[in-house]
């Protein structure tokens, strides 16, 4: 649900495409100074907010296409979002190289495994994956799951699986790892917020 | 303001004035350094705007990466570290292209149309029209622009020329996480730095002042110092920048002069050769010579 | 934060101490440049490196690495002293007056009950004196000597300016202006924020650094105040979030602290766990646990969770000691843990003590790594030169890596700073095959479930009993889940004192955590969230910036938590008859009828100022804590110790009591204590820190910031520098007791040589930024160096004061 | 097949490649300098494809009219040198230019003009070069105020030499059966008679 975006780039990408052409047309020596066509023109505006520090600065992204199915919306730009009472469109040197980040060289892409003594990564499909990762789970919680304590009280935990949760991940993804590793009676829990 | 042909004021290597019909609002970036933080949120708004990298270079011992500006890196923070009257400042001032009233680079420029002042004081490079001769570089007070060594074109802050033409701030203005770079009409950023200035001054810096040299007209890129009387502090900000004299006079008067003067000498030898005639071996000596052949 | 970013905008006296907000925080640190701006506010830095917060302050100290309690018991001291207090709010708002048992004693830097066996205090002489009816007693008179105020003069008459002087390294003149800045707030019409952030936690007396503010903060009456409060400048986006909903195994989503082996029923867990008012006619606000804790298990388990199963009490898992990082890779190390999971964290780079963490893994069957990015802990197996010297053939882990999505390619939500949740819009879709965070969990869930459901095992009841009632269970969307943390009623909730008045229809969504029920007929994932996702809609996602109040109070932008409060404590605002402190930014007010205001009132909203119900309302007692009672794990008043490694080789504040060195209630593991360095091979004081170009170890990756920074540096002053011979520019070897890394040196005036104790101490300041992967030039884990030793209460690392030698390379 | 076999022998065939070598490559140089040196002329840089080409060309043939007007200076300084009677020609070279060359001392094979054109263009062209160097900044990064002293020395002399080309040119227009010296090498008897009377008597006795 998208409450009011921003339209004004949207009309201003005619005006400027029109002058620039007929300027080229006449003159067949290059335009007397005609600045770069503003980069925004018709891309499309998402309001999110920068993932890095607790600022949570607003951010407003520019990707190609208008969400139509045929494109594959790229990231162009990133800048603050005006409205955002904490940062009024400022962001730091983290936040404005936001972009960098998202298209870093080192962005993963397939699911991979190392095997036990190997020097390489083995690219696998996420079945292959997830199937192998719940098998570990499983032997492992039958194996070491813990009912009763030795005094006899019943304390149904899997002490030696350990999970280390993100501080970046949204709060709809930490809720629900919570509410699944609690069920699955995962006790070695925690997360940067201690760090 | 949008920037069509009808707002140049100035175009390089350009005699006759250029189209300047309209009248726009002068614009101006102010850079307070007392409220700049030296977080470079600037330089990588501007780099991840105008879509230019530099390489990741090495740490030299200091805070300035990169070092120096380059082609890719058209504003970079300089750090310089100030121990007076044992108080210690941290003076951390953002580098890059002044936008002079008067620029030295266009007035250096030999290529029409390669540089242009808009009417409202941008001062942006052209690249289109840029024969990369280097002569900008030379003509600059503040040692700004750099040849790319890729294209052998200028490169330089274009004060985001593209944004402000559709009425948008430049992006390092947006993104200034402190606001030490403000951005409006001059006016507004004189007033503005005014009243930094006493706020500064009630702050114990009595010397605080307005950085906007009139050696080159003024400048649409001002700053607010703690130390207006020692802009030197600040990692070599010129005290009083003006157009290097060997440029204006190689660049002002004399080379019509010159050119007339050459001019001159060739129509001199025209009329020279059409008023006193050809220097013509004399019959006499002719005559004596045939008659040497004779014997 | 108790206050949020805008509102520093409202302070007179910005005091930032153990953080350095300018380059960890730029753009909330715009609103410290705001209010000195617009309000003459005086910025006053505090810290062992002149850092670019300190560039733009008005008054700077320097100090030494880990005596920041010295410092502000010093100021504490000299508020005393000079009798720069808030009275009328110290007298009615905090325990001052509060009785304290007379078996309470500190000699010689332990308070009374230590067991040095067990590094551990038995705490019941920390108590208050009690009358017959079970209230704390006071004196109103602050004049009794077992009363906190006489308790607390006493304690901090020791820290002399002199000795603040002689520990800090501090010029005592420059301590005694940081002095005179901080009581100048003590008007009830100036406030001080406080901004801190690692600089303070990352310590083993972390938490009483923090305890030491507190203190300042309620003797000057800031507390609750526009441009006042304590502000912990976070970390991570949402690591406010990921705090409450309890990432952490001590407590469950909404800080209810999780059931232990000592809480074998729900009966006994819940008794421990809802308190008695301890002043009469306090809120006493955590009364309510109840209804928090069944809303959560009816929220899981739904029709699984009745009144007769003690609402899948034992479906939940009792925790039987430590589990915080450290802990766990201890444990890991001893070859206790068969499997790990590392979800966007990097621990190999951001725990201390790489080399035991990298060894530690090494011990694993299994690892799943789920990640946007290739981390350095990904592979911690494979060889990358000195930077990570292993050998993969004698690693065993199986190491899964699987693709995750990032913050522009999923929507959601974030908890910042100062509370406020806010919405966020997916732009794009991730690369390759990269899934969001909650499909994998999703897969993993679902996976399990299938196999328990086939081939049985052990006690399979809470997975196969476990809510999962989203719309494609493979996808559950962020909107559902935000819902289901919100709350619902089950039935309709029905006005206690009228019980004809449906409050809330069955089915709706809850509008506030007052409409939570003990008896089952209300879900709510996190009771503090209760509100985000009302039947008016995601509030989480509302976009209006107007700030009527001028104070930076924006109530229509997102949803802050508790229902949508922006400033913790705001009843202190006002004095005792409801008028505020100070009009020009008022906070709170009594209306005559009810509280009102630029904020939600933290106080019931129909409490009459004669009824003298105190501002801190989740305290039983009522009131802000001076004496923190039994809560603190080394002391209710905080008391400097030094450092694990110290250059010096006792505790000046007691130098013939080798028990009162450093914490003596911190954990340290077997082999740690052999691990620290001494002063003699280690002479200089190292302290880890982030620079505002990087963001810990993840824009590393990212090409445009490793040209802002891009290699490991290391910062040191010019007269270390000329001891050693060492230029700008020069590669150095720092070694530590663990480790050494290499690094270019940082020749600056802004790190001084400070004198201690008569004795030179010299700062090596060392960024953690770097490692083997990402596009920044490749270099070491600075936490080679760092001790395997937390702060007594968090367990969060020492990571800002240690020992490290360090040469020309 | 030279016309007439007494005609004199003024420059070989090496001599004439060499100066004709220096001369289009000034030409070059001369076309594409003014082409920075005023907005005016900057169409002739269409000479060389356009701006960019005729700023990379230039500095690359200055460096090649430098070395082959280095191989000139050698071959033709010893005939240059200046003498007395050089330095009366010189005085008296007012009437010359009204067309009366009677009173001229006997001249050698240059006149005190020639010399004086010979002694200027090499000072122009060491000038030239060193300051081109400065402002080569492709090649070059010098200190900025070098720079800008180059770019003035460099335009002032240019200048300076275009007009002395000039005044080279047209003297050899001017004194009509000089150019086939240059062109084929050899001139009149008379022609050496009237102008080097000394030079006429070291080439032909008499």
């Amino acid at each position: 649900m998208q409450m009011n975006r921003r339209q004004f780039f949207k009309i201003c990408s005619a005006g400027l495409g029109g002058s620039s052409i007929a300027v080229m047309g006449f003159s067949p020596t290059a335009a007397l100074a005609e600045v770069r066509t503003f980069k925004l023109a018709r891309a499309t505006e998402t309001r999110n907010i920068c993932p890095y520090c607790s600022v949570s600065c607003g951010v407003l992204i520019y990707s190609t296409g208008d969400k139509s199915k045929n494109s594959q919306g790229e990231i162009i730009h990133i800048e603050g979002d005006p409205d955002n009472p904490v940062n009024r469109g400022t962001l730091c040197p983290k936040g404005a190289g936001l972009r960098d980040m998202v298209q870093s060289a080192n962005r993963l892409k397939w699911p991979e495994v190392r095997e036990a003594g190997s020097n390489e990564w083995k690219r696998i499909s996420w079945n292959e994956a997830i199937e192998r990762i719940a098998k570990h789970m499983k032997a492992d919680r039958d194996k070491n799951f813990v009912a009763q304590n030795k005094d006899g009280v019943t304390v149904n935990r899997w002490p030696t699986t350990g999970f280390l949760a993100s501080s970046a991940a949204s709060n709809e993804a930490g809720y629900l790892t919570v509410k699944t590793l609690r069920a699955l009676g995962i006790t070695a829990l925690d997360t940067q917020a201690r760090i | 303001m949008a920037l069509q042909s009808l707002d140049i004021k100035q175009r390089s290597a350009t005699t006759t004035p250029a189209p300047q019909a309209r009248q726009t609002i002068e614009v101006a970036k102010l850079i307070d350094v007392s409220a700049c933080i030296g977080c470079k949120a600037c330089q990588v708004a501007c780099m991840e705007w105008n879509d230019v990298r530099d390489e990741v270079g090495h740490n030299v011992g200091v805070y300035d990466n990169p070092a120096d500006l380059t082609e890719n890196s058209w504003t970079v923070m300089r750090f310089s570290e100030v121990e007076q009257n044992n108080k210690l400042e941290w003076l951390i001032r953002k580098d890059g292209c002044m936008h002079c009233a008067d620029p030295g680079c266009l007035k250096a420029c030999p290529a029409p149309g390669a540089i242009i002042q808009y009417a409202n004081g941008i001062v942006d490079f052209h690249q289109e029209n840029c024969i990369g001769c280097g002569y900008c570089v030379s003509g600059c007070p503040f040692n700004v622009p750099r040849i790319s060594k890729k294209d052998s074109k200028a490169y330089k802050c274009t004060l985001c020329s593209d944004r402000v033409a559709v009425n948008q701030a430049p992006a390092c203005v947006k993104a200034c996480p402190t606001g030490a770079i403000q951005f409006g009409s001059k006016e507004d950023m004189k007033d503005y730095a005014a009243k930094r200035v006493t706020d500064l001054k009630e702050r114990g810096f009595d010397k605080a002042g307005l950085y906007d040299p009139a050696g080159v007209g003024g400048t649409h890129v001002m700053y607010v110092l703690h130390h207006a009387d020692q802009p030197n502090l600040y990692s070599g900000l010129p005290v009083n920048p003006s157009i290097s004299p060997l440029v204006a006079l190689w660049k002002g008067a004399t080379k019509p002069l010159a050119t007339l003067a050459l001019a001159g000498v060739a129509l001199g030898s025209l009329f020279h050769y059409v008023m006193k005639g050809p220097n013509e071996v004399s019959k006499e000596i002719e005559a004596e010579v045939e008659k040497e052949d004779a014997q | 934060m108790t206050n949020h970013w805008v509102d520093i905008k409202n302070a007179d006296v910005v005091f930032v101490m153990g953080g350095n907000p300018a380059e960890a925080h730029p753009c909330g640190f715009k609103w410290v440049i705001e209010a000195k701006k617009n309000r003459k506010a005086k910025l006053v830095v505090v810290d062992p490196r002149f850092n670019r917060t300190a560039s733009v302050a008005d008054y700077y100290a320097p100090i030494r690495p880990g005596t920041d309690i010295a410092f502000l018991g010093g100021v504490i001291n000299y508020l005393l002293a000079n009798d720069k207090l808030h009275h009328d709010y110290v007298k009615a708002y905090t325990n001052a007056s509060f009785l304290i048992d007379e078996g309470f004693k500190f000699e010689d830097g332990i308070f009374s009950g230590y067991d040095e066996a067990k590094r551990a205090y038995g705490k019941d002489t920390w108590k208050y004196q009690f009358d017959k009816d079970g209230f704390a007693k006071v004196d109103e008179t602050l004049q009794d000597p077992n009363c906190v105020f006489q308790l607390l003069k006493k304690h901090y008459s020791r820290y002399t300016p002199e000795t603040v002087s002689k520990v800090c390294g501090t010029p005592k003149d420059a301590f005694l202006k940081v002095c005179e800045y901080i009581a100048s707030t003590a008007a009830p019409d100036r406030t001080m924020t406080n901004l801190y952030a690692l600089g303070w936690t990352e310590h083993t007396v972390g938490s009483q650094n923090i305890r030491c503010m507190a203190i300042i903060q309620l003797l000057l009456g800031n507390m609750g105040m526009a441009g006042g409060g304590i502000n912990a400048l976070r970390g991570h986006a949402n690591v406010q979030g990921i705090t409450d909903f309890a990432l952490y195994a001590q407590t469950l989503p909404g800080y209810l602290s999780a059931p232990t082996d000592a809480d074998p029923d729900r009966a006994t867990y819940l008794g421990k766990r809802t308190p008695k008012a301890l002043r009469p006619g306090q809120m006493n606000f955590p009364q309510n646990f109840p209804k928090w804790f069944t809303s959560l298990c009816k929220t899981w388990y739904g029709d699984n969770a009745t009144k007769d199963n003690d609402f899948a009490y034992d479906y939940l898992p009792k925790l039987s000691g430590a589990s915080d990082v450290l802990s766990i890779f201890n444990s890991m190390y001893e070859g206790k843990m068969t499997g790990f999971f590392c979800q966007g964290f990097n621990p190999l780079a951001s725990v201390a003590n790489k080399k035991k963490v990298g060894d530690a893994l090494a011990k694993l069957k299994y690892m799943v790594v789920i990640d946007p990015l290739a981390t350095d802990t990904s592979e911690f197996w494979k060889p990358y030169g000195e930077f990570n010297a292993v050998d993969p053939a004698q690693i065993p882990t199986e190491v899964f890596r699987l693709p995750a999505n990032l913050f522009a390619e999923h929507a959601g939500t974030f908890t910042n700073s100062g509370r406020v949740v806010q919405w966020r819009w997916k732009a794009v879709d991730g690369p390759g095959d990269s899934k969001d965070d909650t499909e994998i969990i999703a897969a993993l869930f679902l996976k399990l479930k299938e196999m328990y459901a086939k081939d049985g095992g052990a006690f399979p009841e809470p997975i196969q009993k476990l809510t999962w009632a989203y719309a494609q269970p493979a996808k559950p969307s962020p909107e559902e889940l935000l819902r289901e943390i919100n709350g619902k009623a089950l039935a309709d909730v029905l006005d206690p004192k009228d019980p004809t008045k449906v409050l809330v229809k069955a089915g709706d969504q809850l509008p506030s955590f007052a409409m939570l029920r003990d008896d089952g007929s209300t879900t709510c994932g996190n009771w503090i969230y209760c509100g985000v996702w009302s039947q008016a809609g995601n509030n989480s996602a509302r976009r209006d910036p107007s700030d009527p109040s001028g104070l930076g109070q924006t109530l229509n932008w997102g949803f802050a938590w508790p229902v949508n409060r922006r400033i913790l404590y705001n009843r202190a605002s006002a004095d005792l008859a409801g008028k505020p402190w100070d009009p020009k930014r008022p906070v709170l007010r009594w209306t005559g009828t009810a509280w009102g205001g630029n904020d939600v009132p933290d106080m019931r909203p129909d409490a009459k100022p004669e009824e003298n119900v105190m501002p801190f309302i989740m305290n039983p007692e009522g009131v802000g804590r001076l004496f923190s009672r039994e809560l603190m794990a080394e002391g209710p008043f905080p008391e400097h110790y030094e450092p694990f490694e110290t250059p010096l080789d006792k505790n000046p504040m007691h130098p013939n009591n080798p028990k009162a060195t450093s914490n003596p209630a911190a954990r340290v593991y077997k082999g740690d204590m052999e691990a620290f360095g001494k002063a003699k091979d280690f002479p200089y004081v190292a302290t880890t820190y982030r620079l505002t170009e990087h963001f810990h170890y993840w824009t590393k990756q990212s090409t445009i910031n490793a040209i802002m920074q891009p290699e490991q540096f290391v910062e040191i002053g010019e007269e270390l520098a000329q001891e050693k011979g060492i230029k700008a520019g020069d590669r150095v070897k720092v070694r530590s007791n663990r480790g050494f890394i290499r690094g270019v040196a940082v020749v600056t005036k802004r790190i001084k040589a400070l004198d201690v104790d008569g004795r030179k101490v010299h700062t090596v300041g060392i960024p953690t930024h770097f490692g083997f992967k990402g596009a920044t030039k490749p270099g070491f884990i600075t936490n080679t160096l760092t001790p395997f030793v937390g702060d007594a209460n968090t367990q969060t690392p020492e990571y800002k004061a240690f020992l490290v030698n360090i040469e020309k390379a | 097949m030279i016309r007439d076999p007494k005609d004199l022998q003024r420059y070989d065939a090496s001599e004439r490649a060499n100066h004709w070598v220096v001369g289009i490559s000034f030409i070059l140089l001369a076309l594409s300098g003014l082409a920075f040196f005023h907005p005016a002329f900057f169409p002739l840089t269409q000479l060389f494809g356009g701006g960019t080409w005729a700023r990379i060309l230039h500095p690359y043939l200055g460096v090649f009219m430098a070395f082959f007007f280095l191989l000139l200076f050698l071959r033709f300084w010893k005939l240059n040198r200046m003498t007395d009677a050089d330095r009366e020609w010189l005085s008296r070279v007012k009437e010359m230019v009204n067309g009366d060359d009677h009173n001229m001392p006997i001249q050698g094979k240059y006149n005190g003009g020639q010399k004086m054109m010979f002694w200027w263009m090499t000072v122009c062209v060491v000038l030239l070069t060193l300051s081109g160097l400065f402002i080569w900044r492709a090649q070059f990064n010098v200190p900025v105020d070098l720079a800008r002293f180059g770019a003035v020395v460099h335009a002032a002399v240019a200048v300076l030499m275009i007009a002395l080309i000039m005044v080279h040119v047209y003297a050899a227009i001017w004194t009509r059966g000089t150019l086939r010296a240059m062109w084929y090498g050899t001139v009149t008897r008379a022609w050496a008679k009237q102008h080097h009377r000394a030079w006429y008597r070291q080439m032909t006795g008499k």
